[in-house]
């Protein structure tokens, strides 16, 4: 068990180390003559104008929110999953239970109107 | 073999530092962010007795997940409520919330 | 099905009929109310099965000879805190009556809350029906009552309600209990204030649950004191277990020298107190009456005062613990104070009160008080019956009384004169020619509450009671008592006069008329109880029907216990007192009352003079406690709150920031003089305006308390660190 | 010195150390940014203590939701907040103090329980970790009752959250 | 001998002679494990390359067009100059920007599609770690996706960037949900999250693509938006966005998100066909590894081929209407079709397999059949009502 974390580590050590080197070696050999016009944040055309940090649509938090709560269930959800077939249809009942009050919160979300696009 | 020591040191000082965040802070935000690694120097106690204590007893796993969906409530509503404070007063400064005096 | 499964399954109905209305049939009236009275009716045919099955088993409640299951509810730290069913004879017979009285009531709500009337013409959501006016086909228009706006929302209140009469009745432990108990506040909170746009009925709701509340804490107290003893809250782990109890007994707490069990018992007891309206906790009972009257027949008559006596039977083991049938206890002694004065206290009041409502509320509290008396002086068999008995008669005197009123609506929405209230017995009168049911129903139920010789239960129950203060020797007790009956036939009988016999004082008691058949079948039931069940309990040794019928009732209930109270032997003492102060109440009641004429004053104000005010105002005991406790916590409120936040927690903050002088000028300035002066008498003014000068050191910011909270607990942390 | 006492070492300083830098960083998003590392250094610790799904979880859940969350939500309520403006309290010294105090505290505390330095005991083998996971939770005489809890807790947070977030005019 | 299991016999060989030099033996495992998982991630780079042609050549092909024929056989070399122009262009970054998470992201980008491949087991006994909790860890990399996705959005200091990615987070975060919950479904029927396992059920017993096509339907789609590609490419929707959350960079970092989504793509038609179409499983696999490494790689350039056809096929649909048809139709078809799937499988799993795999076959094209319909009445109705409103409006109008 631990070995199959190790190899994962090294996996993810060498995985993050494997992009590194392209970036790397073109940063030694490519020409670097940087100019403002060069650096300047693009905009079709003119320049920037404003803050470019622009405060942006509540919507995309709102679906943030929900995928958070749909998220956690998971969590739930794979053990529950997995020990389906050793356990008796009891088990089963629960989760259906645990997933249609979830459900129910979708629902009411969606009843509210607030998963339409503002 | 790690004594269980270490767990519970780090897990105090990570816990430290949590409260350290949500005292010191101006920002509602930040404070949620303290809120947050206070609650996972709780977690790191959980899953480290549960290992230290009887594996085979899943008690300290189940508390950990539920720690999970506490903290996402937490953050869901908390966030919100931030949020909501924030289109009425255009401030999320802790120290200028303070409707709530006498 | 087993038994224990059955058991089970009896709240259930009431429950589902509660969710099922509130979500779903809240539209339909008639399949609101047909959910509801179905549901009753399953809880009711399963309660009898368990009842009668119960009384097969030979003796029945002696060691396993119970049914019983439970189940793992809560994983403690060890093991599993179970919880569970339990049928021993004392919960089984009052299942019985429990199950019979709810069923009535349910049904008796039909035709009270006027199902098939109209639709009122100016009525709304949270106030009683005001009647509506239809259109006969020769174009007559004609007032007639009109349905409750909240119709369906009312059996779903009273299905919540007998889910958690149930719940309390068949649970094996004193949680589930409380969680029923709890659940029944909740309920009479809602159904006292069910016409919440009547400011009355807000404040009386509001004031039931407060009072209610006062008794539930001290009783959770004394469940997380029994628990910590104990470590389960299970009565035959408890009160079955010979040695548990031998420890509980003999442990001595601090508390005035009373016994661990001693002072659990009086803090559960006190429970007791606040849910069956015992002095000093009885004020909210009488303003209860502000609910439906099918509510006050269910919560202050069958089931919910009910309850607290239960629960005190229940935990008779633990209030009389070292008692060995001498003299009493100090908390038993308590307990039969409490009822006994309850009993004779409360009977003054209703001598003098003229709402028929009230003085059935008041007459509650007195046999409630019986009861408590009765378990106080260690007859807690006695106290069982008198409360089964009670509860019958009782539910049948206030569906009667509801009748009545009902009677009265019609003739009041006939002559169109809504000044008259429908509730005033002087407004009444010769209502026996026009409601015939409900008169001799009522009568009955009046007797049997009056104790009337030999053919009504009450006087069984009562004579027990009567026999067991005698026989113990509990002089003080039984004579108040006696004294307590005799005022209780006197005012069933003024009642009775008032309203049924001589001539109608008024015109609406003219036009009264007979109610519905859904309304008159559950008085007749009830009366049928109210005099045969007596007959279950007739003493061995009673002249002539002594022998007859044996005492069934003592043999089945003094199972539930371990030692076996032996019922006291026959004397003719209590027996002529008992017989003497009923009928000489009733008589004397009836010579009072027979030719009270409309208009004119009372016929006891003369001889009582100064004394009639007191008792018509209740002893002025609203009065007491809003001169006292309520100023008091505008007080607390006022001063210490402010001081708890702003130099408690704050102080920790400036103790932090060095600034420990000003908050010690502070304290000595603004704190210690104004207490002291306090304590002398004076001065309340000036520590409120100190109070508000205080109050700006309080930052109302979340992390100045999280501040104090945490330093909080590094202080008791340093204190563990240094004394453990 | 063995390895999985270096690796606790190596993830043990890369928590505490970002853990800081989340509670003094000015950005409020590098503080976000910080807050990941650190639970992915939590998530390092899960998987040395055998809880290889927690550790995938506390990746997926703080990582892939909550920290997003937090992005979103610094970006929603960024208007007078740039990165300019004070992020520390004038009072954080005492704050410090009290941190400092607390965690002696718990020191002390646990310096006085003598199960302290205990070591592990050996996994079972052959039993699949998650399916136990599962069964506990599932389990009538376990925790089905906080399983099914945990979903109307979550139900209660998506409502009361979208609701307080949303209010249509 | 050595064909039965290549992996284990050189692993084996290499140990001892790595123990004889005397090297302890945690030490030579740790190099061993290094020399694998530098092995599998070349070859994923690789591999990577060869799609940046395969991707060209079969646009052009969709498009009518003959894609680069020059440079080599069929142009076959044509990505080394393309790698070649990206390494010796300069990069620039814009004033303003957050340095290091700009530099971070690109990497971060194509990291979490590399690690993927920690876990995708090529034969039955060729895989990089037989996990566990592959599923979860496949979730998890996904997750360091959109956050790269994010960093690379806030940190490039520009309006476009960051309304990409907040779009791009959007929808990522969205399909996630039914993406999860369709992976849910192998769980059930194999009742384990390891990748190994779940292949090798299939090997032993069916595709589960028998017993849930739905689910492998929903997971494909799932996927496709999950990788940002059309229809659901709205973070570089040119038209309005200009190049989504990757506009500010250039040269080889541009160049990094380029191939993560490449792989990315490919390796989700990897997935495809692991969880639902037996991954290594075919004609003497068992026997052969070296076959399963080859039938794996042709069903995953299939499922790779279907994502692109796809994707050159359909238009770019809008943000809105995006996430409403995550939301409104793919989550709850996805929860219907677990809860059916978790309520049906147990009571069935008892009888013989045609007839199980025949029964669950026919459920799922039940319901499929019931939500088509369901959809097809709403439509109706909705244009219907539409009609109405526009022939009024002309009534209106005359």
């Amino acid at each position: 068990m631990q070995n199959s974390w190790l190899y994962i580590g090294l996996f993810l050590l060498v995985g993050l180390a494997i992009p590194i080197l392209p970036i790397a070696f073109s940063a030694l050999i490519a020409p670097k003559k940087p100019n403002p016009i060069k650096q300047s944040t693009y905009e079709c055309g003119i320049e920037t104008v404003g803050e470019s940090l622009v405060q942006f649509n509540a919507q995309y938090y709102i679906f943030a929110l929900v995928f958070l709560i749909f998220d956690v269930e998971t969590v739930f959800l794979f053990p529950w999953a997995a020990s389906i077939n050793a356990l008796d249809y009891f088990v089963v009942v629960e989760g259906v239970i645990f997933i249609l009050i979830l459900i129910a919160g979708l629902t009411y979300v969606w009843r509210k109107g607030m998963l339409e696009w503002i | 073999m790690i004594p269980l020591a270490w767990y519970l040191y780090l897990s105090a000082a990570l816990f430290s530092i949590g409260v350290f965040g949500v005292l010191a802070r101006r920002n509602a935000i930040a404070i949620l962010l303290g809120i947050e690694l206070m609650l996972n120097a709780v977690n790191v106690n959980l899953v480290a007795f549960w290992r230290y204590g009887d594996p085979t007893v899943m008690s300290g796993q189940v508390f950990a997940v539920i720690v999970f969906a506490v903290a996402a409530a937490e953050v869901a509503v908390g966030l919100s409520l931030v949020y909501s404070i924030y289109r009425r007063r255009r401030t999320v400064i802790a120290d200028e919330l303070d409707l709530m005096k006498w | 099905m087993s038994i224990e499964n059955l058991i089970w399954l009896i709240p259930l109905p009431p429950l589902l009929a509660f969710f099922l209305i509130i979500l779903f049939t809240n539209k339909w009236k008639g399949l609101s109310h047909t959910i509801g009275v179905s549901a009753a009716g399953l809880s009711f045919i399963g309660s009898m099965i368990v009842f009668f099955s119960a009384i097969q088993v030979e003796h029945f409640g002696e060691g396993e000879h119970i049914f019983a299951s439970s189940i793992n509810w809560l994983p403690t730290g060890e093991g599993f805190f179970k919880i569970g069913v339990l049928i021993d004879p004392f919960s089984a017979v009052t299942l019985f009556f429990v199950a019979i009285t709810i069923f009535m009531i349910f049904l008796y709500s039909v035709g009270y809350q006027n199902y098939g009337q109209p639709k009122g013409d100016h009525d709304h959501m949270g106030l009683p029906p005001h009647g509506a006016t239809i259109v006969d086909e020769h174009g007559h228009s004609h007032a007639v009552l009109s349905v409750e706006p909240m119709y369906s929302r009312f059996f779903a209140f009273l299905g919540l309600f007998a889910f958690g009469m149930y719940t309390l009745v068949v649970s094996d432990n004193l949680l589930t209990l409380f969680v029923g108990w709890e659940i029944m506040g909740l309920c009479s909170y809602l159904l006292i204030g069910f016409w919440f746009a009547k400011p009355s009925a807000r404040d009386a709701a509001i004031k039931a649950f407060l009072t209610t509340r006062v008794g539930d804490v001290f009783m959770l107290l004394g469940l997380a004191y029994l628990y910590s003893v104990t470590g389960t809250l299970n009565y035959r782990d408890i009160f079955y277990n010979a040695e548990v109890m031998h420890h509980l007994s003999e442990t001595i707490t601090p508390i005035f020298g009373l016994s661990t069990a001693g002072l659990i018992g009086l803090l559960l007891f006190i429970g007791t107190i606040g849910k069956s309206a015992q002095w000093p906790l009885h004020i909210w009972l009488p303003d209860a009456m502000e609910g439906p009257t099918p509510v006050s027949a269910m919560i202050h008559a069958a089931t919910m005062v009910s309850a607290g006596v239960y629960m005190a039977i229940r935990i008779f083991p633990l209030l009389t613990a070292g008692w060995h049938g001498h003299e009493l206890t100090p908390t038993m002694t308590f307990v039969a104070f409490i009822g006994t004065f309850t009993a004779i206290f409360s009977a003054t009041i209703a001598l003098a009160q003229n709402d028929i409502k009230k003085v059935l509320a008041y007459s509650t509290i007195s046999q409630l008080g019986f009861m408590i008396a009765a378990v106080g002086i260690g007859a807690y068999v006695a106290a069982a019956f008198h409360l089964i008995t009670h509860a019958f008669f009782k539910a049948l005197l206030f569906l009667g009384s509801g009748s009545v009123i009902h009677g009265m609506e019609h003739g009041i929405l006939h002559t169109g004169n809504h000044s008259v209230d429908p509730q005033d017995m002087k407004n009444m009168g010769g209502l026996r020619k026009k409601m015939p049911i409900t008169f001799w129903t009522f009568l009955i139920g009046g007797l049997a509450l009056s104790g009337f010789p030999v053919v009504t239960a009450g006087f069984w129950s009562k004579d027990e009671i009567l026999a067991d203060a005698f026989g113990h020797g509990q002089w003080v007790v039984f004579i108040t008592l006696a004294v307590a009956a005799f005022m209780t036939a006197f005012y069933t009988m003024r009642q009775i006069t008032m309203t049924f016999l001589g001539e109608p004082r008024t015109k609406e008691a003219e036009h009264a008329h007979e109610t519905t058949w859904t309304m008159t079948t559950p008085l007749v039931v009830l009366a049928f109880f109210a005099v045969t069940f007596g007959w279950i309990g007739v003493p061995e040794h009673f002249p002539g029907l002594g022998g007859v019928l044996p005492n069934w009732f003592h043999h089945f209930v003094s199972g539930t216990l371990l030692e076996h109270p032996e019922s006291v032997e026959f004397s003719w003492i209590p027996l002529g007192t008992s017989l003497f102060v009923a009928l000489g109440g009733l008589t004397l009641g009836w010579f009072v009352y027979k030719d009270y004429k409309a208009g004119q004053p009372d016929p006891l104000e003369n001889p009582f003079g100064k004394l009639y005010p007191v008792l018509q105002n209740k002893w002025y005991f609203d009065e007491l406690y809003s001169a006292t406790f309520y100023r008091l916590a505008d007080w607390i409120s006022g001063v210490f709150t402010p001081f708890m936040d702003q130099v408690v927690i704050d102080g920790i903050l400036h103790f932090f920031a060095r600034s420990t002088g000003v908050i010690g000028n502070t304290l000595r300035d603004k704190f210690d003089k104004p207490i002291i002066n306090e304590l002398i008498g004076d001065g309340t003014a000036a520590l409120v305006q100190k109070g508000q000068v205080l109050k700006y050191l309080q930052t109302g910011r979340v992390q100045s308390y999280l501040f104090g909270t945490v330093s909080a607990f590094i202080v008791i942390a340093a204190l563990l660190y240094y004394f453990f | 010195m063995e390895a999985s006492q270096i690796i606790f070492i190596l993830s043990a300083i890369l928590i505490l150390s970002s853990a800081v830098l989340v509670t003094t960083s000015k950005n409020l998003v590098h503080a976000a940014l910080w807050l990941i590392s650190t639970l992915f250094g939590v998530a390092i610790l899960y998987v040395l203590l055998d809880a290889g799904f927690l550790a995938v979880v506390q990746v997926v859940v703080y990582i892939g939701a909550i920290a997003i969350m937090f992005i979103f939500a610094v970006m929603l309520t960024r208007r007078e907040l740039l990165d300019t403006s004070e992020q520390i309290n004038k009072s954080w010294p005492m704050a410090a103090g009290v941190a400092a105090l607390l965690m002696v505290a718990l020191g002390a505390l646990l310096a006085k329980w003598d199960g302290l330095f205990k070591l592990p005991a050996p996994m079972a083998e052959g039993v699949d970790p998650i399916q136990s996971l599962g069964i506990a939770l599932t389990s009538p005489d376990l925790f089905v009752l906080p399983f099914e809890v945990a979903s109307v807790l979550l139900l209660a947070a998506l409502l009361g959250a979208v609701y307080v977030a949303m209010d249509k005019k | 001998m050595f064909w039965a299991d290549p992996i284990n016999t050189i692993y084996k060989s290499w140990m001892t002679g790595l123990t004889s030099l005397g090297l302890s033996g945690s030490l030579a495992q740790v190099l061993l494990y290094l020399l694998g998982i530098i092995l599998i991630i070349s070859g994923a780079m690789v591999l990577d390359i060869m799609l940046v042609w395969v991707e060209r050549k079969v646009v052009a092909r969709f498009q009518g067009r003959l894609g680069p024929n020059r440079v080599g056989p069929f142009g076959l070399f044509q990505p080394f100059p393309d790698i070649i122009k990206l390494i010796i262009k300069e990069d620039t970054t814009p004033k303003g920007a957050d340095k290091f998470v700009f530099n971070l992201a690109p990497i971060l980008s194509l990291a979490s599609v590399i690690f993927l491949w920690a876990i995708i087991p090529l034969a039955h006994n060729i895989y990089g770690v037989d996990l566990n909790v592959a599923l979860l860890y496949l979730v998890a990399a996904g997750a360091l996706g959109t956050l790269s996705v994010i960093m690379a959005g806030w940190s490039s200091n520009n309006k476009y960037a960051l309304l990409g990615a907040f779009r791009q987070v959007a929808a990522m975060i969205s399909f996630e949900v039914p993406m999860i919950v369709a992976l849910l479904i192998p769980v059930i029927f194999t009742g384990s999250l390891s990748m190994n396992t779940i292949s090798s059920f299939q090997a032993d017993n069916y595709w589960l693509v028998l017993v849930s096509p739905l689910g492998a339907l929903l997971f494909l789609i799932a996927a496709i938006a999950e990788l940002g590609r059309s229809p659901f490419d709205l973070n570089e929707g040119e038209s309005e966005i200009v190049s989504g959350y990757h506009i500010e960079y250039s040269g080889m970092k541009f160049g990094l998100f380029y191939a993560g989504e490449l792989l990315h793509a490919f390796t989700f038609g990897g997935f495809v066909s692991i969880l639902f179409f037996g991954g290594w499983d075919g004609p003497f696999a068992e026997q052969f590894p070296i076959l399963g490494v080859f039938y794996f790689l042709i069903k995953a350039m299939i499922g790779y081929w279907v994502i692109m056809w796809i994707k050159y096929t359909v238009p770019r649909i809008r943000i809105d209407h995006m996430l409403m048809f995550n939301w409104k139709f793919l989550t709850p078809v996805a929860f219907a079709l677990l809860i059916v799937t978790a309520v049906v499988h147990p009571l069935l799993i008892g009888l013989n397999n045609w007839v199980y795999v025949a029964s669950m076959f026919l459920i799922n094209v039940i319901l499929g059949w019931v939500i088509v319909e369901f959809l097809r009445s709403k439509s109706k109705k909705e244009r219907a009502a539409a009609e109405t409103v526009s022939v009024s409006a002309a009534h209106s109008h005359s």
